[in-house]
């Protein structure tokens, strides 16, 4: 294939590449062979991503016609400053996470499952990439199941060490398929009254239909639909034994990406597809999402507090982070929705470090990561601690890291919309991420009353170099965030450039 | 304004997709059984399916193969196309959640919500971890 | 069921024709209805009867386990490749027109060969979730709780 | 001059985080370890006396690493007030690093590599914070001193000394998170820049009424002011070895919390601004209960440390208070009083370690009839408590005497006579523990262990009292820069 046939095809081959390497390393039987098939698969994804980053880069979006059929009849990628930033979060943080796979995977599943293993894997990777460029309602619902079904595999996998996985991925598969449901019927209210399903199409016919009820049933079917998968508070339910439940590697990636398309896809519907209706958008936005995305927050944090598993701790902080995006595309001015895409990428490069620094302590420990395992792994582990603290004090917020700058433009934007109860909330919550931070922070360095576990195996970079990626980046943006801001403040104008 | 009569007559297709929709969610909620919650799950689905269908047809319209006469009406085709997929969809989903309950059966040794759960309180190890932990106590009693 | 007469005669004699029709099925999908979707249930169920007469071992020895799975990532593998068959061909993903001279022919062709890949995939996903199912064997994830589990559970 | 002020600057901030880094290293000599601190204290100190000689003449020495969002520069810049401070912390590390040589060695502490090692990072912290650029950059150093002091808090690591490690964590990182970063957020917000302006940055840009409420997000949100009801953690944090109490307790923490209040007032809001709106009125009163609330607490304390732990609230608010009066005047003495407070708490914090250690008594009851045997550690607390005080000729007399001088200015009488009231009770509670030792019948009949490391830097510091007193000019130059621009 020619250079120029790549470079046309580029958004395609964010979603194909993974997709159709999924088959290929399901026929491997050797987990190695199989790995480099997911990390050629997902570095594929990735460098694909970034190319059509540089290409939005810009200014211009552009959309793919699958096959050749133009839209509104065809399947349309669509690529726009929105969904290239999204995509390049994603494919990064699986592509990370998929170098931590390498020693991580094998040593929780049977090592005749890897290969399907590095299939579900790469169909999970692309199912999500794919729902993030869609044009289409009716296909991101396909990508939407692809995604979730293959998720749903790789936590039960985690039954290898513990058999509660299975049950954390059953209760995924019931509420999220109910989600997904929620959201076909949606999209069928919309399709009865407007005759399309193409996204821009919608947005542009939804103004003129003369059923409002009908609009606002199928709308609220959608965002119901979408606020499942995206675990907003109070259907978050199956997101923290999914977490916990899963092998290490997989809650890396999935905590860093999985919610964060369904989040991009929220923004989506809210502020491009009904754009035209913003009477009805105010109303969900004002009355539904930024109370629910507050609820969260104080939900998830205080959870949090009071966990001991490690991992579910994390999984309710993720709740917690969730609802800070969910409230930031709440505020809905575009400095909000710009927050938004800042801290879909730092909490996705912050939550995906502190997984993959719990992953390192799991395979060390060999058991399942409870605060009282942890005593004395900071000074017996200090490598993979640094890196886990590094990404600890950016989930909390302090400057230097990339969370103080997520915080900075959420204040800031919330300042500027007035919202001063919502902004001390907001605050009052992030204290309250410090407690359990520093719980841990606190167990890690303390001495044993006993003798030491012994740990098997030393530190290997295999291990903790993915999760210095991470954490470096993590400093990095927080020091120099201008390429996400922009990306991010690209991106609220463009969503936000379809209302006016 | 609105006559029950009509609704019924007029309707009752919708009606049918209501009471579907309606059950098989309750089904998927007050159910305690895993393979009785996919069953209402499938039931939900169903109802979605045939929600589309009745959307895409039209009233004295033909399926949607190309005549040569101009004034056939046609049954929108597309509708019929989505839910070929979501049907699709529907049956991985199911054959998922069917495989996850035999799982859970051969780990839990049963398939009553109520019951995983009492046992998931208890030691969740994997089963040769634990195996070698009941071995240690039985020794030392 | 292995030793009823009749059952073992009709399923010798309907095996051929399930097949075949599926066949039909499958390739007349691009002028009428039908397709892969539908053939490949279709073709699947010709081998889930052959395995439900005679037995999952036979079943498994006509369709072994790792052609299976081999013919479900092919089937994957031939719709994703004529996508990027037309991408190659200067088209886009999934673009038929570009594959032949002829863009109509080219139509033909593409349809006919990524609803072919569907057919062959749905078969084996159908086989694979029959055997999964069928020859599910509890032991090997089960633990000690599992001896009430159901042992009449299977093809025979 | 052998260094450019931008040389002497980076010197000054990172000598220290070099000391610490250095210190895990030089731990196989302790000799090698414990000479690390005093050099590191030399070379920063003269680093600090060239920036603030150029900060005299006029200059700003200043320098940027990057630049994390429009209008927040990473980086440092030396405003006058800065300098005072920079001048204090290594000026007094210098003394504070002799000194806990010869504590730690005398108590056979455990941890001594990690509590060098902290110490070092703490003070990288403080002067870090006297010469921060910006208050974003104040900001973090700030939240780096607390966590780096914590390890030296909880340093004994039993459970009370970790208790009080945590109330001490969670008051100032509590505090910091949930008001200060808002505050320094809404300036960024609203003003587009957080950089520290002679004449501040709000007026124009802030309403009149947010502004009582910003300020009161910032005093409270510096929770190392130790305002009433935020002191609870100055009090726990003395289970640290006294050291700690001396140097961060009396010096480094507590002055870096009321220098970043002053620093708000002066650079942010603006001495004009704040006098103009009235915002500050309400922080007069505050810090007025606050002096005489915990001067109460100071006389019922028997325990030594705890008694000059409420000493030291009650002075910080002297300090607050001078930027809440809003008056040049009082804005000035509070600059020259966090000199003159840490010279002389330093000097009763360093007693009460060398009593303790060559006496091993904790209690002021305890004292009666001590003080023939150890003249020279008495001494210095004699002129310590006097320029606490602000009798001549102490240099305290200075800085209390411009506070009043402004509060007059301002027409508040009410707190000339707070401040009366105050000084009558800290020649109560602060020459009692003298007079016991010299007047009274011993009680206790103890062992006294000569530890040399552990008497001169009082007698030291006690001496800078005096010196302070007639050598003032060059710190109240400084304060009128920082008033005038």
């Amino acid at each position: 294939m020619s250079l120029a046939a790549i470079i046309a095809n580029l958004p395609a081959l964010v979603v194909v590449v993974p997709l159709l390497l999924a088959p290929v390393a399901a026929l491997i039987p050797v987990s190695g062979a199989a790995w480099v098939i997911a990390v050629i698969g997902t570095g594929g994804a990735l460098i694909s991503a970034w190319l059509l980053q540089g290409a939005v880069t810009g200014g211009v979006s552009f959309s793919y016609h699958l096959g050749s059929w133009p839209p509104p009849w065809g399947i349309e990628f669509v690529v726009d400053a929105a969904s290239a930033l999204t995509v390049l979060i994603m494919a990064a943080l699986s592509f990370v996470a998929t170098l931590f796979a390498r020693r991580a995977l094998p040593a929780e599943i049977n090592e005749r499952d890897a290969g399907k293993a590095y299939s579900a894997w790469l169909l999970a990777s692309g199912g999500l990439a794919g729902l993030v460029m869609t044009g289409d309602a009716f296909n991101l619902f396909v990508f939407l199941e692809i995604s979730a079904l293959s998720s749903i595999i790789l936590i039960a996998l985690g039954a290898g060490t513990d058999r509660r996985a299975l049950v954390a991925a059953y209760n995924y598969l019931i509420i999220g398929a109910v989600g997904a449901t929620f959201y076909v019927i949606g999209v069928g209210f919309i399709y009865a009254v407007t005759g399309t399903l193409n996204m821009a199409d919608l947005a542009e016919r939804i103004p003129q239909v003369q059923q409002d009820t009908v609009i606002i049933v199928g709308f609220g079917f959608m965002v119901a639909g979408i606020l499942v998968k995206a675990a907003v508070f109070p259907v978050h339910i199956w997101l923290p034994a999914a977490y916990a439940f899963a092998p290490s590697a997989v809650s890396a990636m999935l905590a860093a990406i999985a919610t964060k398309a369904a989040l991009y896809i929220l923004a989506r519907i809210l502020f491009t597809v009904f754009a035209g209706v913003p009477d009805v958008t105010a109303l969900a936005l004002e009355w539904v999402l930024v109370p629910l995305a507050i609820a969260g927050i104080f939900t998830g944090t205080i959870l949090a507090i009071y966990e001991n598993d490690i991992k579910k701790l994390l999984a309710f902080s993720s709740v917690a982070q969730i609802g800070y995006i969910a409230l930031a595309f709440g505020i809905a001015s575009s400095a909000g929705i710009a927050a938004g895409f800042i801290h879909i990428g730092n909490h996705a490069i912050i939550k995906g470090g502190m997984f993959l620094a719990v992953g390192g302590y799991f395979l060390a420990l060999r058991s399942r990561v409870s605060l009282s395992a942890m005593t004395g792994l900071g000074r017996r582990m200090p490598i993979t601690t640094t890196g886990f603290l590094i990404c600890g004090l950016s989930l909390i917020g302090l400057p230097l890291t990339a969370g103080f700058i997520s915080k900075l433009y959420l204040v800031r934007a919330l300042i500027a919309e007035d919202m001063i109860l919502v902004m001390i909330l907001v605050l009052v919550s992030s204290a309250l991420s410090v407690a359990y931070l520093w719980k841990i922070v606190e167990i890690l360095w303390q001495r044993p009353e006993g003798d030491d576990v012994p740990l098997h195996g030393d530190e290997t970079p295999a291990l903790y170099l993915p999760l210095w990626i991470l954490a470096i980046a993590n400093l990095w943006l927080g020091v120099a965030p201008a390429p996400l801001v922009d990306a991010a403040n690209r991106a609220a104008m463009h969503l936000v450039g379809g209302i006016s | 304004m609105i006559d029950p009569v009509s609704i019924i007559t007029d309707s009752w297709n919708y009606l049918i997709v209501i009471c579907l929709m309606m059950g098989g969610l309750f089904i998927v909620i007050s159910q305690n059984n895993l393979v009785k919650k996919l069953v209402g799950l499938a039931i939900f689905q169903t109802s979605v399916f045939l929600f589309y269908i009745t959307v895409g047809k039209m009233a004295g319209g033909t399926a949607p193969i190309l005549l040569d006469s101009a004034d056939v009406a046609y049954s929108n085709p597309l509708p019929h196309v989505l839910i070929l997929t979501a049907i699709v969809v529907g049956v991985a989903t199911t054959a998922l959640g069917l495989a996850l309950v035999l799982r859970i059966h051969a780990a839990f040794g049963s398939i009553e919500d109520d019951e995983v759960l009492t046992i998931k309180a208890e030691a969740a190890l994997p089963r040769v971890t634990r195996a070698a932990s009941e071995t240690d106590s039985e020794a030392r009693s | 069921m292995r030793d009823n007469p009749v059952l073992r005669t009709c399923a010798k004699i309907l095996f051929a024709p399930i097949i075949v029709f599926g066949l039909y099925v499958q390739f007349h999908g691009d002028y009428s209805p039908g397709g892969g979707f539908q053939a490949g249930v279709i073709i699947a169920a010709a081998f889930i009867l052959h395995a439900l007469i005679f037995g999952l071992e036979a079943g498994r020895r006509l369709v072994p386990q790792w052609l299976n799975l081999a013919l479900l990532a092919a089937g994957v593998l031939l719709y994703g490749g004529v996508g990027v068959a037309g991408m190659s061909m200067g088209g886009l993903y999934l673009d038929y027109n570009v594959l032949l001279p002829d863009p109509s022919a080219g139509q033909h062709v593409g349809i006919i060969l990524v609803e072919f890949g569907v057919g062959l995939t749905v078969t084996a996903v159908m086989l694979a979730l029959f055997h999964a199912f069928a020859g599910f064997n509890p032991e090997r994830f089960g633990d000690e709780t599992s001896d009430e589990a159901d042992h009449s559970r299977g093809g025979s | 001059m052998f260094m450019s002020p931008e040389t002497a600057l980076l010197t000054g901030i990172f000598a220290p985080l070099v000391v610490a880094l250095l210190t895990p290293f030089l731990a196989v000599r302790n000799n090698w370890r414990d000479v690390a601190g005093p050099i590191g204290g030399v070379i920063t100190f003269i680093a600090a006396l060239h920036v603030a000689n150029d900060v005299l003449a006029g200059g700003t020495p200043s320098w940027t690493a990057a630049e994390i969002a429009p209008g927040i520069e990473l980086g440092f810049s030396v405003t006058a007030l800065g300098a005072i401070f920079g001048l204090v912390a290594s000026g007094l590390w210098v003394l504070a690093a002799i000194y806990s040589v010869g504590y730690m060695r005398g108590n056979h502490e455990k941890h001594q590599t990690r509590f060098a090692a902290f110490y070092a990072v703490a003070v990288h912290a403080a002067m870090a914070i006297a010469w921060s650029g910006n208050l974003l950059v104040l900001f973090i150093f700030y939240e780096i001193l607390t966590f780096s002091t914590f390890p030296l808090v909880a340093h004994k690591e039993s459970k009370a000394a970790r208790d009080a490690g945590r109330l001490y964590l969670s008051i100032l990182v509590g505090t910091s998170v949930v008001l200060l970063l808002p505050a320094v957020i809404y300036v960024w917000v609203m003003t587009g820049r957080l950089d520290f302006i002679p004449g501040g940055i709000l007026a124009g840009t802030i309403s009149p009424e947010v502004a009582p409420w910003l300020l009161a997000a910032f005093a409270f949100g510096v929770g190392k002011a130790a305002i009433m009801p935020l002191h609870r953690w100055l009090p726990a944090a003395m289970v640290a070895p006294t050291p700690v109490s001396a140097l961060l307790h009396a010096v480094a923490v507590v002055k870096a919390g009321v220098f970043t209040l002053l620093m708000v007032a002066v650079y942010i809001f603006g001495i004009d601004y704040l006098a103009d709106t009235g915002a500050s009125v309400w922080l007069v009163w505050a810090t007025c209960f606050t002096i005489l609330a915990s001067s109460c607490v100071a006389i019922t304390k028997d325990d030594l440390k705890a008694r000059l732990a409420y000493s030291t609230i009650s002075q910080l608010s002297y300090v607050v208070l001078g930027a809440a009066i809003a008056t040049k005047m009082a804005a000035e003495g509070a600059a020259v009083h966090i000199v003159m407070h840490a010279v002389g708490k330093i000097t009763l914090f360093f007693v009460a370690g060398a009593i303790y250690v060559q006496a091993h008594i904790t209690k002021i009851s305890q004292l009666d009839g001590q003080g023939p045997e150890m003249k020279l550690v008495f001494a210095a607390f004699f002129i310590g408590a006097f320029s606490i005080i602000g009798i001549p000729p102490a240099g305290g007399s200075w800085s209390k005497f411009m506070l009043m001088v402004g509060a007059a200015d301002a027409g508040m009488v009410m707190v000339l006579i707070v401040l009366g009231i105050s000084s009558l009770m800290n020649i109560y509670y602060l020459l009692d523990p003298v007079a016991r030792a010299f007047f009274k019948p011993k009680v206790k009949e103890v062992k006294i262990t000569w530890h040399p490391l552990t008497v001169w830097p009082p007698v030291a510091t006690a001496v800078l009292c005096i010196a302070l007193f007639f050598f003032a000019d060059p710190i109240v130059g400084l304060a009128q820069a920082m008033v005038t621009g």
